[in-house]
């Protein structure tokens, strides 16, 4: 890696899923061959270059593309460690959904405009997490909301079409909240990049109730796709996406660009000190604990699997923003590192979720008795990322739950530990049957619309193995949380940059 | 002096009425009519702009827009008019 | 029982459209008050000589003696060629619109005998009318206006075509204004003068050749116009054959 | 000032068109190979244009070699060469459709002149330096647009085009009124020389204003500013369409551009902040219902219509901001975003009409409820009509976004926050309409085998709608350096 190829490589690795994208849209439908090029090109290729920066970025070196739109307007690609937590988690799964996805629509209609805007999608994702900036950041968080509304209409059934329609007037009515407020910040303090530690320490007392003002209307914007109740209303309904889609909405793209969205604004552009002087991570705190409680209450009651999956995404993305919401770098390290590992055990859910519904027909609860004799890989799959969620060790989900924990006492907010104590019940109160229903109770005589792929595992490959893999990245971030590189290793390092320390 | 503000103050009259007339009138012809009568109004003016005095040379500019003027006036209305006979003719036949 | 409240309805409506109309001839009254004082401040307050003096005194490199010619064929001679241009517009949007409709029925000898008189003296009027202009009033447009003229009178006298041409050569007619105006000053152009920019030395004959197109182009709208619809292929008939060969002459003249 | 080049683009950017109008009229037979030839043409003289502005600046040219006051000036400021470019290219996306879109031989022979004489007319507006001229260049505009909106012939279009043709009638015979009035206070017609004598005689101040009043409500009424937009939509909705997309993105934007000029160059040391404020309110009006009407307008071309009234309406907006700025940057951002969005709304709105005309002749009607089908076989165009969709709400990377972002950070700064809810409650009503459309893509029905069928039609709505997305989005910044580009004064 020359040095003079760094301001590229940010711009490229955005262009390296939308030119394939862009492709592919004109590919003819029965051309399966050069679709799949396409699309695992793009992928491997993305994998490749977010490898090069991650490499890059550990040795402190920078990374930015900047592209000027017009005077004082600039669009600024920076890869800094936030950025490459996220990036990094998006590419990876990307690469492990569009072989779920290549397996899941095989001879369903409009595969050419499905991974078309699924392309356009993750190139969307990755300029949120690239953005150096508030412009920058709001320009790829709108495309992202039009380039996930025709995954979510894909079917075209009436219900897609419903489901689709609330999922864009959720989300297109907080894209704007989020552009007025970062129309009003920019008028304060004219054009800023995110910078570790927050800009806006400096601004005089007087301007601070105006502060207070943006970061609610820019909350709000954000809260949307990260699902913050009262705005999270569109979040069940999205739910009759293709799996592969819901996948990428909860796990990959639209709920985490807003949960880390909220981790911009709050550390890197309010800091999380100054956040805390005005008062603002109170409440967000409040918001978050709210969401969390709720989330896993209404998970409780939903037949469906994937609205339960839904609602406890509603839950667990909160433990995000409760991350951010506590001053000092331990509840930070939790934060950070959940989203990423809130993202592949959910992602591990949705595709096995996917897979009972491929395979089996079995779309609900209550038809899941016995599925673990029947699929016993993906029932496997299934359980590391459900008991994952509760946060049982050493799966992924007890890391995060302990940093909050701990983050919470150092804080001095103890009612944390309550939230998640009574999070952890409610999780196991809706995870733990389910398991119990898979595991032991006997296999039914029929399934409601099984489906044989011929191949001497229970489903086939391209579904089987993505939750598979999935599920062995839960283990593999729990077990060696510890490691370099492991994602936890990695947060740590944001924090540490973020508080100077 | 007064004969060119009477002679130009008659046009912005006769603009006024014909403005007058083409607000109040449904049918074509009238707002037809109407409208060249504001153009007619419009011309008074410029052609009272071009007086100088008695026996003085008239400014030619403003003759020249006038004719200028008068020839867009025609054909606007021209086109109008069979615009106009068009929706008759349907009418009628419908 | 309805037709009362009917009558009631429509004579409210009818009250209303009379308040209306009264309170808007307030307004315009008001409106034209207000316009007839600013134009006398306007008048008094202004510059006095405007573009006269300027105009005038240009007059003898112009290439023409008429100083309201001068303007239209030289100073502003951009603005002449859009007028040529609306009025092209103006035919071709009545074209588009339907077929000519059918003319009146032929006239009786008295009219016809009248026709063969008057058409002809309107054609050479209409010569007499471009040629002076070019030192007294007169001009392209008022021979236009003639020639236009007489192919009404042709068409009142029973003619459907107006004594126009067949559609062919008439679409060569309607365009030879802005033809021969566009080109002349292109050619001006890459010759180095200028767009529209005239040589003192050529500029009267220029401005004659352009001139007549225009006279030609001028009478052909005004008279395709009064035709009122695209010249059909049936009324080409008879009159098509003998039109073509010198159109602002005998195509004009009095049918037999 | 004589101009010492042999093919001045100023010049034949006019010329050009007119000629191709005139032949075209002359043999109707081979009326679409001359007519795409005269495209061509002129759209290369356009870019010229901007080429020759952008390297040497502003360009002014007096015609016929006599003093500016007697002769007609033609000028290329920044500003003019901005929409005119728009205009062309789009011009040329419009004819390139057309050529294929009659099926009528009787109907493109009548299209195709009165189509360039239109185009004649555009630039001529936009490089007019002349204020007498600006009013035939009006005339001209309005009489061939009229007659290209009525000629589909169906009862709606005739009359629709009728009512257009003498509101415009109506819009230019005020306007006159006003030219009159100014010779009779200052004696010259050339925009430069009276905008001196505006700026320096201020005793004539009640005669400029009632002539600013006289000429910029006629060319309200021409530009559809609301409440005087009545006649835009069944006019629009009822052309054909390569002539809607015409009439939408560019005939309107030409009466906004002079309303702009005017309203900055010539009467600036008049115009004050109540008389912005009240043509802003307007223009907020106008975003509010054009976007309402549109949400409940039944046929797509009627909504496409209807969203350019409220398109229009923004451009308002920016009037008080402007005159409450002093200049410097924040007044050039603008300006420059000001133009920028009538920029994007000309390419978008061009494709979304191509786009909607195409599916209107697939389907055999516009009905909004009953497109599904027809959007699902076409997928290039309702890709085309998402993208100019976007660009409509102002969502990013549009030309719009950016333009809409501008509004917001001026209206915040110079304290009228308002505008900030006005241009939101638009953009929301507007992702309402055009989601009505996009919606209807997703349906059951069969799924075509490839992206563009029908690639005359497609792919220049496509490229269009492009352009208004990716392309003013995201590089914008030579506009400012080109709308920095002024051209002197009077001489």
């Amino acid at each position: 890696m020359s040095l003079d190829l760094a301001p590229l490589l940010p711009g490229t690795i955005v262009l390296s899923s939308l030119l394939p994208g862009v492709f592919i849209f004109l590919v003819r439908e029965e051309n399966h061959l050069l679709r799949t090029v396409l699309n695992l090109f793009g992928a491997v290729l993305k994998l490749v270059l977010v490898g090069v920066m991650i490499w890059g970025v550990y040795l402190g070196q920078v990374f930015e593309t900047r592209v000027q739109i017009a005077p004082g307007l600039e669009l600024v690609l920076h890869a800094d460690a936030l950025s490459v937590l996220f990036v990094t988690l998006s590419t990876v799964l990307w690469l492990v959904t569009t072989v779920y996805a290549i397996g899941y629509l095989e001879h369903s209609p409009n595969r050419s405009r499905f991974f078309g805007f699924f392309s356009l999608c993750v190139s969307a994702t990755v300029g949120v997490a690239l953005a150096g900036n508030l412009l920058t950041f709001v320009i790829f968080y709108e495309i992202l909301t039009l380039a996930t509304y025709p995954l979510v209409a894909h079917r075209g059934t009436p219900e897609a079409t419903r489901g689709a329609k609330i999922y864009l007037a959720y989300t297109l009515s907080g894209g704007l909240l989020l552009l007025v407020g970062a129309v009003w910040l920019r008028t304060l303090t004219g054009p800023v990049d995110f910078v570790a530690g927050g800009v806006l320490r400096g601004m005089p007392a007087d301007m601070h109730r105006e502060l207070v003002a943006i970061f609610a209307l820019l909350l709000a914007g954000l809260g949307v796709k990260a699902a913050l109740v009262p705005l999270h209303g569109w979040l069940p309904q999205s739910m009759v996406a293709p799996a592969p889609v819901s996948s990428l909405l909860h796990a990959v793209a639209v709920v985490k660009a807003g949960a880390f969205g909220i981790l911009r604004v709050v550390f890197d552009v309010y800091g999380v000190e100054f956040s805390s002087e005005l008062g603002l991570l109170a409440v967000l705190a409040a918001l978050a604990s709210f969401t969390i409680i709720y989330g896993s209450l209404m998970a409780l009651t939903q037949d469906g699997l994937k609205k339960r999956l839904a609602y406890s995404t509603v839950s667990q993305v909160s433990y995000i923003a409760l991350g951010a919401a506590l001053l000092g770098p331990i509840a930070t390290v939790g934060g950070m590192v959940h989203l990423v590992h809130q993202g592949i055990m959910k992602i591990t859910l949705f595709f096995c979720a996917g897979n009972y519904a491929e395979t089996l027909g079995v779309h609900n609860v209550s038809q899941m008795d016995g599925v673990g004799r029947r699929m016993p890989l993906t029932t496997l799959a299934f359980s590391v990322g459900a008991l994952g969620m509760i946060g049982i060790p050493p799966i992924a989900g007890f890391v995060s739950k302990w940093y909050l924990g701990l983050g919470g006492v150092e804080a001095q907010q103890y009612w944390v530990l309550l939230v998640l104590g009574a999070s952890t019940l409610l999780n196991a109160g809706y995870f733990l049957p389910i398991l119990y229903r898979a595991w032991f109770r006997p296999l039914p005589n029929e399934w409601p619309h099984e489906h044989h792929f011929g191949t001497r595992f229970e489903t086939m490959g391209a579904l089987l193995w993505p939750p598979v893999i999935t599920a062995a990245f839960c283990l593999v971030a729990g077990l060696f949380a510890a490691a370099p590189f492991s994602p936890l290793e990695w947060a740590q390092l944001i924090a540490r940059r973020e508080y100077g320390l | 002096m007064t004969a060119q503000f009477l002679y130009g103050g008659a046009g912005l009259i006769l603009f006024v009425l014909g403005l007058w007339s083409f607000l109040v009138h449904a049918p074509l012809l009238r707002k037809l009519i109407a409208l060249n009568i504001m153009g007619g109004g419009v011309f008074h003016v410029l052609i009272a702009v071009a007086y100088r005095g008695d026996g003085v040379t008239p400014d030619p500019v403003p003759h020249a827009l006038v004719l200028t003027g008068i020839v867009v006036a025609v054909s606007a209305t021209a086109l109008a008019l069979v615009l106009g006979a068009r929706l008759q003719d349907e009418q009628r036949q419908g | 029982m309805t037709e009362p409240a009917d009558w009631a309805r429509s004579d409210r409506a009818r009250e209303r459209a009379r308040d209306l109309s009264l309170l808007l001839a307030v307004l315009l009254a008001l409106l034209g008050v207000v316009l007839l004082a600013v134009y006398f401040l306007a008048l008094n307050g202004g510059a006095a000589p405007r573009l006269a003096e300027l105009a005038l005194a240009r007059v003898p490199q112009s290439g023409v003696g008429n100083p309201v010619t001068a303007v239209l064929v030289n100073y502003r001679a951009y603005d002449t060629l859009v007028e040529l241009a609306v009025l092209l517009a103006a035919v071709l949007g009545i074209w588009s619109q339907r077929p000519a409709p059918p003319g009146f029925q032929r006239s009786s000898a008295v009219l016809a005998g009248m026709v063969s008189w008057v058409v002809p003296l309107l054609i050479v009027t209409s010569g007499y009318m471009l040629w002076v202009g070019g030192y007294a009033p007169g001009g392209a447009f008022q021979a236009g206006a003639l020639l236009g003229a007489a192919g009404v009178i042709v068409r009142l006298a029973g003619d459907p075509t107006a004594g126009l041409p067949g559609e062919a050569v008439q679409r060569w007619l309607l365009v030879l204004g802005v033809l021969m105006f566009a080109l002349v000053g292109l050619a001006l152009m890459l010759l180095g003068a200028g767009f529209l920019t005239y040589p003192p030395k050529l500029a009267k004959w220029l401005i004659l050749l352009i001139e007549s197109a225009a006279t030609i182009a001028i009478g052909t709208a005004l008279a395709a116009a009064y035709v009122g619809g695209r010249p059909s292929a049936k009324g080409q008939g008879p009159s098509a054959g003998e039109a073509s060969a010198a159109p602002s002459s005998s195509s004009l003249g009095p049918r037999p | 000032m004589y101009s010492n080049l042999l093919t001045d683009p100023l010049v034949l950017c006019i010329t050009l068109p007119l000629l191709g109008a005139a032949l075209t009229t002359a043999l109707p037979r081979h009326a679409v190979p001359l007519g795409i030839l005269a495209a061509l043409a002129t759209c290369s003289a356009a870019v010229t244009l901007g080429v020759d502005v952008w390297q040497h600046g502003a360009l002014r040219l007096v015609l016929g070699g006599w003093e500016p006051e007697l002769a007609i000036g033609l000028r290329a400021d920044g500003l003019a060469v901005a929409l005119a470019l728009m205009a062309n290219l789009v011009a040329l996306g419009i004819s390139v459709y057309a050529s294929g879109y009659f099926r009528d031989p009787e109907r493109m022979r009548a299209f195709w002149p009165l189509w360039l004489l239109l185009w004649a007319a555009l630039n001529g507006l936009f490089l007019a330096g002349d204020l007498f001229n600006l009013y035939v260049m009006l005339e001209l505009l309005g009489i061939t647009a009229a007659a290209l909106g009525a000629l589909t012939g169906s009862r709606e279009a005739v009359s629709a085009n009728l009512r257009y043709l003498l509101v415009g009638l109506l819009g230019s015979i005020s306007y006159l009124l006003g030219v009159a009035l100014l010779y009779t206070a200052h004696g010259t017609l050339d925009l430069g020389l009276v905008a001196r004598a505006i700026a320096a005689n201020d005793r004539l101040f009640a005669v400029d204003a009632a002539a600013l009043v006289l000429m910029v409500s006629g060319l309200a009424l021409k530009a559809a500013l609301f409440p005087l937009h009545f006649w835009l939509p069944p006019a629009h909705a009822n052309a054909p369409a390569p002539v809607s997309a015409a009439l939408s993105a560019l005939v309107v934007k030409a009466s906004v551009y002079l309303i702009i000029r005017l309203w900055l160059d010539l009467f600036a040391p008049i115009t004050g902040l109540a008389a912005a404020m009240f043509l802003a309110l307007l223009g907020a009006a106008a975003v509010v219902w054009g976007s309402w009407r549109a949400l409940r307008a039944e046929r797509l071309k009627l909504l496409a219509a209807y969203s350019t009234v409220a398109q229009i309406g923004y451009l308002f907006l920016f009037l008080p901001l402007l005159a409450v700025t002093p200049p410097g940057p924040p007044r050039d951002n603008l300006l420059a975003a000001l133009v920028l969005m009538a920029l994007t709304h000309g390419f978008a709105k061009s494709g979304f009409f191509l786009a909607a005309g195409l599916v209107q002749t697939n389907a055999g009607h516009d009905r909004i409820d009953d497109l599904g089908g027809t959007a699902q076989r076409l997928p290039a165009t309702t890709f085309a009509i998402a993208l100019a969709g976007s660009a409509l709400i102002g969502l990013p990377p549009s030309g719009s976004f950016i333009g809409k972002w501008l509004l917001m950070q001026g209206a915040i700064e110079s304290g009228q926050w308002w505008w900030v809810i006005v241009v939101t409650t638009g953009s929301l009503l507007a992702s309402a309409y055009v989601f009505r459309v996009l919606s209807r893509a997703f349906g059951l029905e069969p799924t075509p085998l490839k992206f563009v069928t029908d690639a005359r039609a497609e792919v220049p709505a496509l490229l269009l709608s492009l352009v208004a997305v990716a392309l003013l989005g995201l590089a914008s910044g030579p506009l400012w350096t080109l709308l920095a580009l002024r051209a002197g004064g009077g001489a």
